[in-house]
């Protein structure tokens, strides 16, 4: 099903976060076991859950077309560089080919590459949306990750829209070589003009977010969420584990350690995401509401003549 | 009521427990004594109108410093709504003895900081008593440009003892964390009001204690240097605050007076938490009332009138 | 003597590090013991070395007026702004009164406030040069000093002159209470206005900077220089002690400690301040001497008419 | 000549010794070997240039790593003069690992940013071997906002394995630290120029090496991952770096053919270290060049033509 389908499929429905009772009546299907709580649980049952067991709120990974409809006002997300995709600049193979890599991703996700960008609403607020998806390749960054990451940062400018970008990624796509690393200098650049524009970017750091990822365009955001217990960092345990020798603490890496440590702002539950995100929006962009709750009484700051 | 005993409030404690007593005592003997009850009465409402009438200095230290007095967070929860809390400098960690958030004051979107002391020990301890290090005043500093960025006025609410001081701090820069925001917020280009709630102990206060607008809570104060330890300097003996609280003329009074702040908000006899609710509506008026002045200011106009007034601050001669 | 007269007197001498050998015909006179090595000096013979100890290089306290001539290019001082000074606004008496510390101050050092400037050329660059004596009731920062001091930013600015600031203080003065905390935010206000108009600025830390200076605008210099040994900190290491009972390790709050977390750019001994802050001016004046050794070879970058 | 030898010079090294014998010998004995002294030294020759023409990347890596090739001090030693070190953060620490100063190359006034390898392992332990924790990159960010608030030109030495992975890294940001450094070099607005001396390893080199001109070493390499860590993840086996690193694509003329670097700096045969003298005549003009070229240019151009090329790096396809 081509992912403009599945899109249209996906619409109408809504998406809460059931309550523990419902897990009794689940229907028959793919189960698995949540590996925080071991409960057994019911696949088709997270989807209604946005992918968070019910029993324990273990946040499961997410899809990025479910993210990105989970976050967007309802019938309001349009998809923007839908075929952008991968090619093998370096026709790098080892064990298995990045090209083989590649064709299985596309198969097991639907997608045509790791990550979906689009414009929304959200909150009423018009925004450029996107999502990566951990399945494709683990999220790494390549040439077309990074040009679809950056087309969205140049269409929040051109547009004024705020950008908000949930992020997941293993790091860097090491089959693309040093193409993939200038990405991050790439999307880095882009959102330093972003930001030099004034328009509101608002990051969303879901498990795992690692490597080259972590050090480019994620962390430059005005207000950086993390989703609870979501491990983020720049080099990951083991490598560190063993380059080192030192051994980390409890908790290391996951977000409400990067709260303490003055690197995110808030960790918020996949279910009150869009809530928080509306709630931010309402205050970096003033007036793009016309409807906004607080009216007249906004702030309106007039630019003097002087600069 | 307040359980703390402020140090001169004690005889009208001791007459308050009396006149207690002699109720409780009427109320199980039978004994008649309502006018007696009612002279007593007559006698605490005297002797709390001496009390707290015309405070010294240093018994308005002594209220600034009242456990139950009204906090950064007690602020933020009367008076804001829709609140986000902000964390972090980016740099090093998470400050608690500084809040940061947005948040909606009398209808307005805005940039809100203050020092955040704890209510006990426990709270405390993790807030430092609401004395900050420098990822604090970081924290503080990316607050106040963010609030630049997106254009939201900033309200902060100052109530610390002073900066930490300590090794870490040291280490860490502490001087340079307090600079860097003085620069910050000096040209920073939104309206900036602060209100001095309780203590305004130096630079730590500093650090997010000017703007455009002054406020001061009635018992507030705001010093270059603790009373007690001016007293050590000066006399080898920090038992003479008393005298220094009065030498250094750091009640809001004198703030006014000296030209540094703008407007003293009245407390109740006693002090803020006695009647925390009318201090709340008193704040948030006086808070809307300088945004309001201040949000339709051109912003250039603004941030040079601050300047302009900044550097008028001081008394000096020229010399022949 | 008006400082004026001592200004000229001072005018012609060269000052040295002498070496080390020096020492052996001392005249005789005023003697004092080095607090470092224990040798005694005569003080005469430290007016040839900078007020540095030849035996151990032991950096004694200096006089303003002794550090601009010691930074200024021979001949080339001017000072500014001599006649201000402080008022006793708070009638501020304890056990000594401010009036009689203000009158004993004046005496003892011949000049009307703790911080001297004026504009001078260093290494050949037009300059606008201040020094704070320690001597002048413990250089601490009131009303007149702030003034002095925010006058120097504005005067670099107009006349497009470096700043150099030679910093020594024991913070601000209490004597002047509110007013002289509001000095730490007028001179970083003043001193955020003089960066952001791109005129260099360079602070020289000597031995004792503490409290409300340190926290303003000395350590907003562009380059901050330190002399060695120098103490340096905003809470002085007794308030630490008494306060949060740490101990504290050897060597804290130094110029070397400061250094070593990131604080200031380098340790420059006294004798080679001058040589030093004149390299650094060569690179951020570019242009501004007219025989620079480089001649044309400096870069010069155009500006887009873009901004 | 060197004393440490790579892997790949063994039989070569081998040889040099048998002649070296051969000689000895010869002296001593006074065997009057003389041709078969000349046959050995055709031989060494011959085997030199086999050795060391068309060395694979795996090779290549050896000889960017050889302990005795030039590092960041060697070229600031060489090229640079009047040199200011500039120290520290203001925020944390003074981070040994980046050198950042002041300095004239070939006449002109810049600012000098380069990791900073030890040549001993006393020098490598204070310097972490050239790995930057996030405050010696803050320091080098602090460099690039100097450079540009005065006009300077920037110059970089890249030269690590990587940025320091370890806990404390973490704790303070590492992953902050780069992306700031990648944000501010994109949009500097000051000519840059990066040298790619010796090891170009991952974000901890990319965090102060691109700029409008990449001048790569002809033996350096710049990679997303090291070649062992690479064939750790595909094969378990991190001793397949020889094969990874072919498929990397890491060596100067990779990048070049990658339209990443503009131009490789030839060495000599055998490595840097073999001439450094040459070498570091050679980087100098070409970094003399390069900033003739673009010392001219009008600033906004220059960036914005940074940030176009930097944008249009990438390989992909628009789909359908
Ligand atoms: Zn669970
Ligand atoms: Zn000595």
């Amino acid at each position: 099903m081509p992912i403009s389908d599945w899109f249209k499929a996906r619409e109408g429905r809504r998406y809460t976060v059931a309550s523990a009772d419902k897990s009794a009546d689940l229907p028959d299907g793919v189960w698995l076991k949540c590996p925080s709580c071991k409960h057994t649980l019911y696949q088709g049952a997270l989807e209604n859950t946005l992918q968070v067991c019910p029993h324990c709120t273990h946040h499961f990974d997410m899809s990025a077309p479910d993210r990105v409809l989970s976050l967007a006002d309802e019938g309001t997300f349009e998809e923007t560089e839908a075929g952008l995709s991968s090619l093998d600049p370096l026709r790098f193979s080892a064990k298995k080919s990045y090209a083989q890599s590649l064709a299985s991703a596309k198969e097991k996700t639907g997608l045509a590459e790791a990550v979906v960008t689009g414009r929304a609403l959200l909150g009423g607020h018009p925004v450029v949306l996107g999502a990566m998806d951990f399945r494709f390749i683990g999220a790494s960054m390549g040439s077309a990750v990074g040009e679809k990451i950056a087309r969205a940062f140049a269409l929040a400018q051109a547009e004024d829209r705020a950008l908000i970008l949930a992020v997941a990624s293993g790091g860097a796509r090491m089959q693309e070589g040093m193409l993939s690393l200038m990405q991050m200098a790439k999307t880095s650049a882009a959102a330093e003009r972003l930001s030099r524009a004034g328009v509101p970017y608002i990051s969303i750091l879901t498990n795992p977010t690692y490597g080259g990822v972590t050090a480019s365009f994620p962390v430059l955001a005005d207000v950086i969420l993390a989703e609870p217990g979501a491990l983020i960092g720049f080099t990951g345990p083991r490598v560190i584990e063993q380059t080192i020798r030192q051994s980390l603490p409890k908790g290391f890496q996951t977000a409400e350690f990067l709260v303490q440590h003055g690197m995110i702002d808030e960790v918020v539950a996949r279910g009150d995401l869009r809530e928080s995100i509306a709630r931010v929006l309402d205050y970096l962009c003033l007036g793009d509401v016309p409807d906004a709750a607080l009216g007249a009484a906004c702030p309106i700051l007039t630019e003097g003549g002087d600069e | 009521m307040s359980r703390f005993v402020m140090e001169f409030e004690r005889p009208l404690a001791e007459l308050e427990e009396k006149l207690v007593d002699l109720k409780a005592l009427d109320l199980a003997a039978e004994l008649h004594l309502g006018e007696e009850i009612a002279e007593l009465e007559a006698e605490v409402e005297q002797l709390r109108v001496t009390v707290y009438q015309a405070l010294s200095p240093w018994e308005r230290v002594q209220v600034a410093r009242h456990p139950e007095r009204p906090k950064t967070q007690d602020y933020v929860a009367a008076l804001c709504s829709e609140v986000f809390e902000l964390h972090g400098d980016r740099l090093y960690g998470d400050d608690e003895a500084i809040f940061a958030g947005l948040a909606t004051i009398a209808g307005r979107r805005c940039m809100v900081i203050g020092h955040r002391k704890g209510k006990n020990t426990k709270e405390n301890i993790r807030r430092n008593f609401g004395s900050p290090h420098p990822e604090g005043l970081r924290k503080a500093r990316r607050a106040m440009l963010m609030a630049e960025k997106f254009g939201l006025p900033l309200v902060t609410f100052v109530d610390t003892q002073g900066a930490h001081p300590g090794l870490e701090a040291e280490e860490r820069g502490q001087g340079w964390a307090i600079a860097e925001n003085l620069a910050t917020l000096a040209a920073l280009r939104v309206p900036v009001v602060a209100v001095g709630i309780g203590e305004g102990g130096s630079g730590g206060a500093l650090a997010i204690g000017f703007g455009d607008r002054l406020i001061m809570l009635e018992n507030a104060y705001y010093s270059v240097i603790s009373p007690e330890a001016c007293a050590s300097i000066l006399y080898k003996d920090s038992s003479r605050a008393p005298e220094t609280s009065a030498c250094l003329q750091m009640t809001a009074d004198d703030l006014v007076r000296l030209g540094i702040a703008d407007e003293i908000v009245p407390e109740p006899l006693g002090g803020a938490h006695r009647d925390a609710a009318a201090v709340f509506a008193r704040v948030e008026s006086a808070i809307a009332s300088a945004l309001d002045t201040l949000c339709g200011q051109e912003l250039g106009g603004l941030v040079e009138k601050r300047f302009v007034r900044l550097s008028s601050i001081g008394v000096f001669t020229e010399g022949e």
